[in-house]
């Protein structure tokens, strides 16, 4: 096992899938010779070539749509989109098109196509670059919402994505590309979807997090056992497939719960799972659910985000109100 | 506001649009001078060209263009009797349609098409039945049979634009001599989607013939209205690709200018726009009326124009041709239609539970739940 | 009072705003001579000319971001977006453009641009012209999102949501089109945004719903009435900015509720009132919230679309479960 | 797969991209010899054409051209000591940025920019100190001050380009005679917004000058992998306007070009595409390591081709322009620039209630609420 950081990781799951399955393409701007802007791709042009690797014109719709095209043409693309709030160009050919083609076609075209896309605040980029958008493409059915937090599972759920025979948009924590370190074993294997994942055992209260939060969550949660609260981190890997069970005896065993994700509140996937929670372990519950999230502004300029993206005081406030409540 | 209308004379206003609109029908047929016609309306040759077709393959199109348009009678009238959904017709365009996909190879060649492209498709090998069972809502219409390279009908215009871009590309990439046709509208031609495909497709050099029919409607928006352009081909030069313009209404020409192009895109060199300006000789659709929005004249004038009539009387020219023929192969397209009809309506009933299925090979657990949930209470 | 039907009490809101503020523009595919493929903006053409009612390319991106431009120069557009489903194509600019235009600049530019658009099910048209992605736009703060369900709301929201100094996305019931009638003022009113309505009192369960499920909701209650279970019928009206005192207080009269709606159950906004509920009336909740909602799957075609969308068979089923739960 | 590079000699692939990338750098300077070109390299005036722009105008445009370096070097090094974030320098693009802002009247036309227009803004009087503010990230540096006719800038690539088409189609409208000018990038041009937006102004008439910087390269993307097209102007006939190829390092015909188009939109003859041909002499932006694409010889060899040493050149061949009036004229700009530094980093530190505010003129409840609590907790 060596020790790699999210972007290592993902780039040595591009890296062995695409020698081990020469059907494999990635394709996006400035993947090619510059290897993305963040080097997610760095070497891939160099060592499978100009028929694997493709830079693409500057239209997230068509690299998007495309991609449907090349997977019904026997290969398998994985795509990437700059930033997930660069997504909103290719919503069209995401929710109604790649996310439907099975179903549209009753099954005899599936869209085997991965989109690869950083997200997330924290990192002083301009505009549109940070937002967590991750929950609109959860009401389109058909696709598969991945969100890794740690470079182990980064690297297994991107093959799992690329071996999917369903589209999957494979959101990665822009913060957490270089910071965020790990162990990841050298060759193949896959992290199943819809298996969610203690990361930190507790007995007061259930964190909820996916992505960049799940971080959050845990130093939230090592500040909550200097006062003596122990807190269960639980992150849920995938939004869609949810696993409802893992999250349902996660909450079950301590009996209170906080939310946190990155998005603004109303009608982010937290709402989600504060609903399943009060549907599958209502009579289990013995507080409120919290939500900590970010409020209902767009994301907002680099110097003000901190104030923006929930922060560690504010996981930790909403956990002491919800041990203390009742 | 400038140039508004006064208020006590708005219908200046009104009549002025019609007017426009007129004309804006007329221009739509103005090509630059470079508009390929070969078979004139009265069904001779144009000086200087040639039939492109055999007699035989003629014969054969025009049995295409007159299936079509009895499909177009049957499907509007079941329509009114409520067996059949919202229905397209493709009256006026069967040249267009039928002459672009006999220069298509089913057997390596894909289509990806709209919605307003029946011949060519049923030609391509997606079976009358099945078509007819997508307009009546049943979910095994959208169903395309293994091995028959058609992509299944679009609904966001513009959107399959892409799709095929991705498809040429790929079989391209791995080595095939396939082409790609994918059809649109006049009025999808102002989605972006259609040109990021069409830019896309000419960095890749794809294999993708862009078959656009200008109808000279969107619904009730004429050609005037969605573009200032004398034409929509000189976009083409735009991606670095050839543009031509057809009369779609001419077998002969429609298919001479796919032929080349299907030609160019197998040999390696790339994409073509085909603008193919034909007419729509009736509503959009069984829920539209276009006496709202057409002049009597653009819906009757239209007849002498009638693609099916020009094949005919070139037929007749070559002594291919007499009533005795048209009424014998009127009469087994009526049995062919009959009978996929009745194999549509004798199809298994659509069931609830297709509504669950094929939505992910491998169903959350929550919709699985779902599934079970709602099987327990039908 | 005349007695109207939803799409002509739009097109009488239309006419009069017309009429009434010279700023205001109609523009949208086939709007003008055609009247609309629903008539809702018939006559306008004629009434007002051909400089205040625009038929636009068929590109709903660049209707909804020229609208944009028309607002900043200072007239106040009202777009028609054919179907919600074809917001899709218009997203890019609705969410992260229109929505937050005031944001970017600060507040020297607004966007009073308001986009009508009709949706949901029930009606046998062709794919995706169904689709109820309200939640989506939810998350695309600076944007209201309104959704009435009758005559009187949709006219009288409507010349609220033109006035509104900021964008709104305005949701048309399709289904109750012509079939929904009700009372309607000749004269200028307006209904404001974020005041939810009980439209029928009961004391056992309070059902939630907006748009064409609150006749839904009427339906299964008038049903319930018989078996003796009273059922309140909350219409949300706006889900941005939702009326929170007004859920809470019309469902802690009930202590139990039921949440209607036409989307995919999974982040559909009924998330978001079960989660809100949640957090305001935990401890009047005697049992779970429960949802009815769409399956997780695309809008089915014709023949099944029965199938899918919530009945009042599904409703009455839930109210049942949720009265005799505990 | 075709043409896959062989395994054991994966470089050639490399090789032969890095080779064709050098072509496409020329190529995207090969205009189909309509390309308007008056100021040469060497700071003549090519024979037959003529100075467009009195010494006064030029010398004025020198200074903006001349500012925008000066601000393009502090901003890069303010970056790299932390007191700035990303910042995009127009270095290169000074002429094609300068030379079109000067054809328009601040008074009443207005620009809808991308993010690559420093000077140009800032001569249509939007504050240079506000403008750094921005990119320091104070959300105050978004706000553009009343009465200044400039639309904030864009990060969304392409998405400026729908409105600036409707605020041109608006006040038309209203009868007045302003003029839309609107940036964007080669890159941008592949958007769907560009293509809706195009076609949209046409059939409008909107008077939009849509002003194409194509500076060879998007981020690493060289012009050839962006479109096969031979150049970008060629898209107007698509729309039915006018497009025009201009030497985007000359300023003379950038200005001449940019007269005439805004002129057009002005007397109601609509919109016009001007292709800029100019070259991003430097990184794409502060987080940017051209290296990685781009060839040495890329990276310096486009000196000669220095928009602001043709300038100098022929203000020194009109006896304009000396030693002396340069150290001035910078000396000056020094000041200018070191004040808006100065002016920026002295302005109220930003404050997280700005998070909350101009999200709505009448915030819902919710988020009211929201602001709150976040208030009570810092
Ligand atoms: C993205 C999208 N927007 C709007 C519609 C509604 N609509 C259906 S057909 C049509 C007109 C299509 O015109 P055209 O592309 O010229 O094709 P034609 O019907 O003339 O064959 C419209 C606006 C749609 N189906 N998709
Ligand atoms: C819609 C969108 N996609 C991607 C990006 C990321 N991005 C920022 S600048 C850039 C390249 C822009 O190239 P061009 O339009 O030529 O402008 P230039 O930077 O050369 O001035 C890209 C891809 C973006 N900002 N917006
Ligand atoms: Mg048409
Ligand atoms: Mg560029």
């Amino acid at each position: 096992m060596a020790t790699m950081t999210m972007i290592e990781a993902i780039r040595s799951a591009l890296r062995e899938e695409m020698a081990r399955d020469e059907r494999v393409v990635a394709l996006g701007q400035d993947i090619g010779q510059l290897g993305g802007v963040f080097r997610a791709t760095d070497g891939l042009l160099k060592e499978f070539g100009a028929d694997r690797v493709f830079d693409m014109p500057l239209a997230e719709g068509v690299i998007a749509g495309s991609a449907l095209g090349l997977a019904v043409s026997g290969l398998v693309p994985v795509a990437e989109i700059q930033f997930l709030g660069f997504t909103h160009q290719a919503f069209h050919q995401i929710a109604p098109q790649i996310a439907r083609y099975r179903y549209r076609s009753q099954g005899r075209y599936n869209a085997q196509v991965t989109i690869r896309t950083p997200f997330g605040g924290g990192v002083r980029t301009p505009e549109l670059h940070s937002d967590a958008i991750e929950a609109q493409f959860v009401q389109a059915p058909g696709l598969k919402v991945v969100m890794p937090s740690n470079p182990y599972d980064a690297k297994g759920m991107l093959l799992e994505a690329i071996r999917d025979p369903d589209p999957v948009l494979f959101c990665e924590p822009l913060r957490g590309y270089r910071l965020v370190k790990g162990e990841v074993p050298e060759g193949d294997y896959t992290v199943p979807f819809g298996q969610s994942r203690v990361t930190r055992e507790g007995s007061d209260v259930t964190l909820v997090a996916w992505s960049a939060a799940v971080q959050l969550a845990e130093r939230a949660a090592e500040r909550l056992a200097e006062e003596g609260i122990e807190a269960k981190v639980l992150d849920l890997r995938t939004l869609v497939p949810l696993d409802v069970e893992g999250l349902v005896s996660a909450v079950e065993s301590t009996g209170r719960c906080v939310v946190v994700h990155e998005a603004p509140l109303t009608a982010g996937f937290g709402a989600e799972v504060v609903a399943t929670l009060q549907e599958e372990a209502f009579y289990s519950l013995e507080a409120p659910v919290a939500r900590v999230a970010a409020p209902d502004t767009p994301y907002p300029i680099a110097s003000i985000e901190d104030y923006y993206v929930p922060s560690v005081e504010r996981v930790v406030d909403a956990v002491r109100r919800t041990v203390s409540a009742k | 506001m400038t140039a508004q209308p006064t208020a006590d004379d708005p219908k200046t206003e009104a009549e002025l649009d019609l007017e426009s609109k007129q004309e804006d029908v007329e221009r739509s047929f103005a090509g630059p001078g470079e508009r390929l016609e070969i078979l004139s309306p009265d069904g001779t040759v144009r000086p200087g060209t040639e039939a492109p077709m055999s007699t035989e393959q003629v014969r054969d199109a025009l049995r295409w263009m007159m299936l079509s348009r009895t499909v177009d009678v049957r499907a509007i009238s079941l329509q009114r009797q409520g067996r059949m959904g919202t229905f397209s017709a493709v009256r006026g365009q069967e040249a267009s349609v039928v002459g672009s996909s006999f220069a298509l190879d089913p057997a390596r060649d894909w289509i990806v098409p709209q919605y307003r492209e029946l011949p060519g498709v049923v030609r391509h090998g997606f079976p009358l039945d099945g078509y007819l069972l997508y307009w009546m809502g049943n979910p095994a219409g959208g169903r395309v049979p293994d091995g028959v390279k058609v992509l299944p009908l679009q609904i966001a215009l513009a959107a399959q634009l892409p799709h095929a871009v991705g498809l040429g590309w790929g079989l391209k990439l791995q080595g095939s001599e396939s082409v790609v046709a994918t059809y649109f509208g006049d009025g999808a031609s102002s989605e972006g989607d259609s040109h990021e495909a069409m830019n896309l497709a000419g960095v890749m050099r794809a294999p993708v013939v862009f078959f656009l029919q200008n109808n000279g409607w969107a619904i009730s928006t004429p050609r005037t209205k969605q573009t200032a352009a004398a034409n929509f081909a000189s976009r083409a030069e735009g991606y670095g690709f050839p543009g031509v313009i057809v009369d779609g209404n001419d077998l002969f020409a429609v298919y001479a200018a796919m032929r080349e192009a299907v030609e160019r895109a197998r040999t390696g060199g790339g994409p073509t726009l085909i603008e193919s300006q034909t007419y729509r000789m009736g509503a959009h659709n069984t829920a539209d009326d276009p006496t709202r929005y057409m002049e009597p004249v653009e819906l009757s004038g239209w007849d002498e124009r009638d693609p099916i009539r020009r094949v005919t009387a070139w037929l007749r020219s070559q002594d291919a041709w007499d009533d005795d023929a048209e009424r014998e192969m009127q009469a087994g397209i009526d049995r062919q239609v009959d009978e996929a009809i009745e194999s549509a309506e004798a199809f298994a009933p659509p069931n609830p539970e297709q509504i669950y299925t094929h939505v992910y090979a491998d169903p959350p657990e929550r919709l699985r739940a779902q599934q079970r949930a709602a099987l327990d209470s039908h």
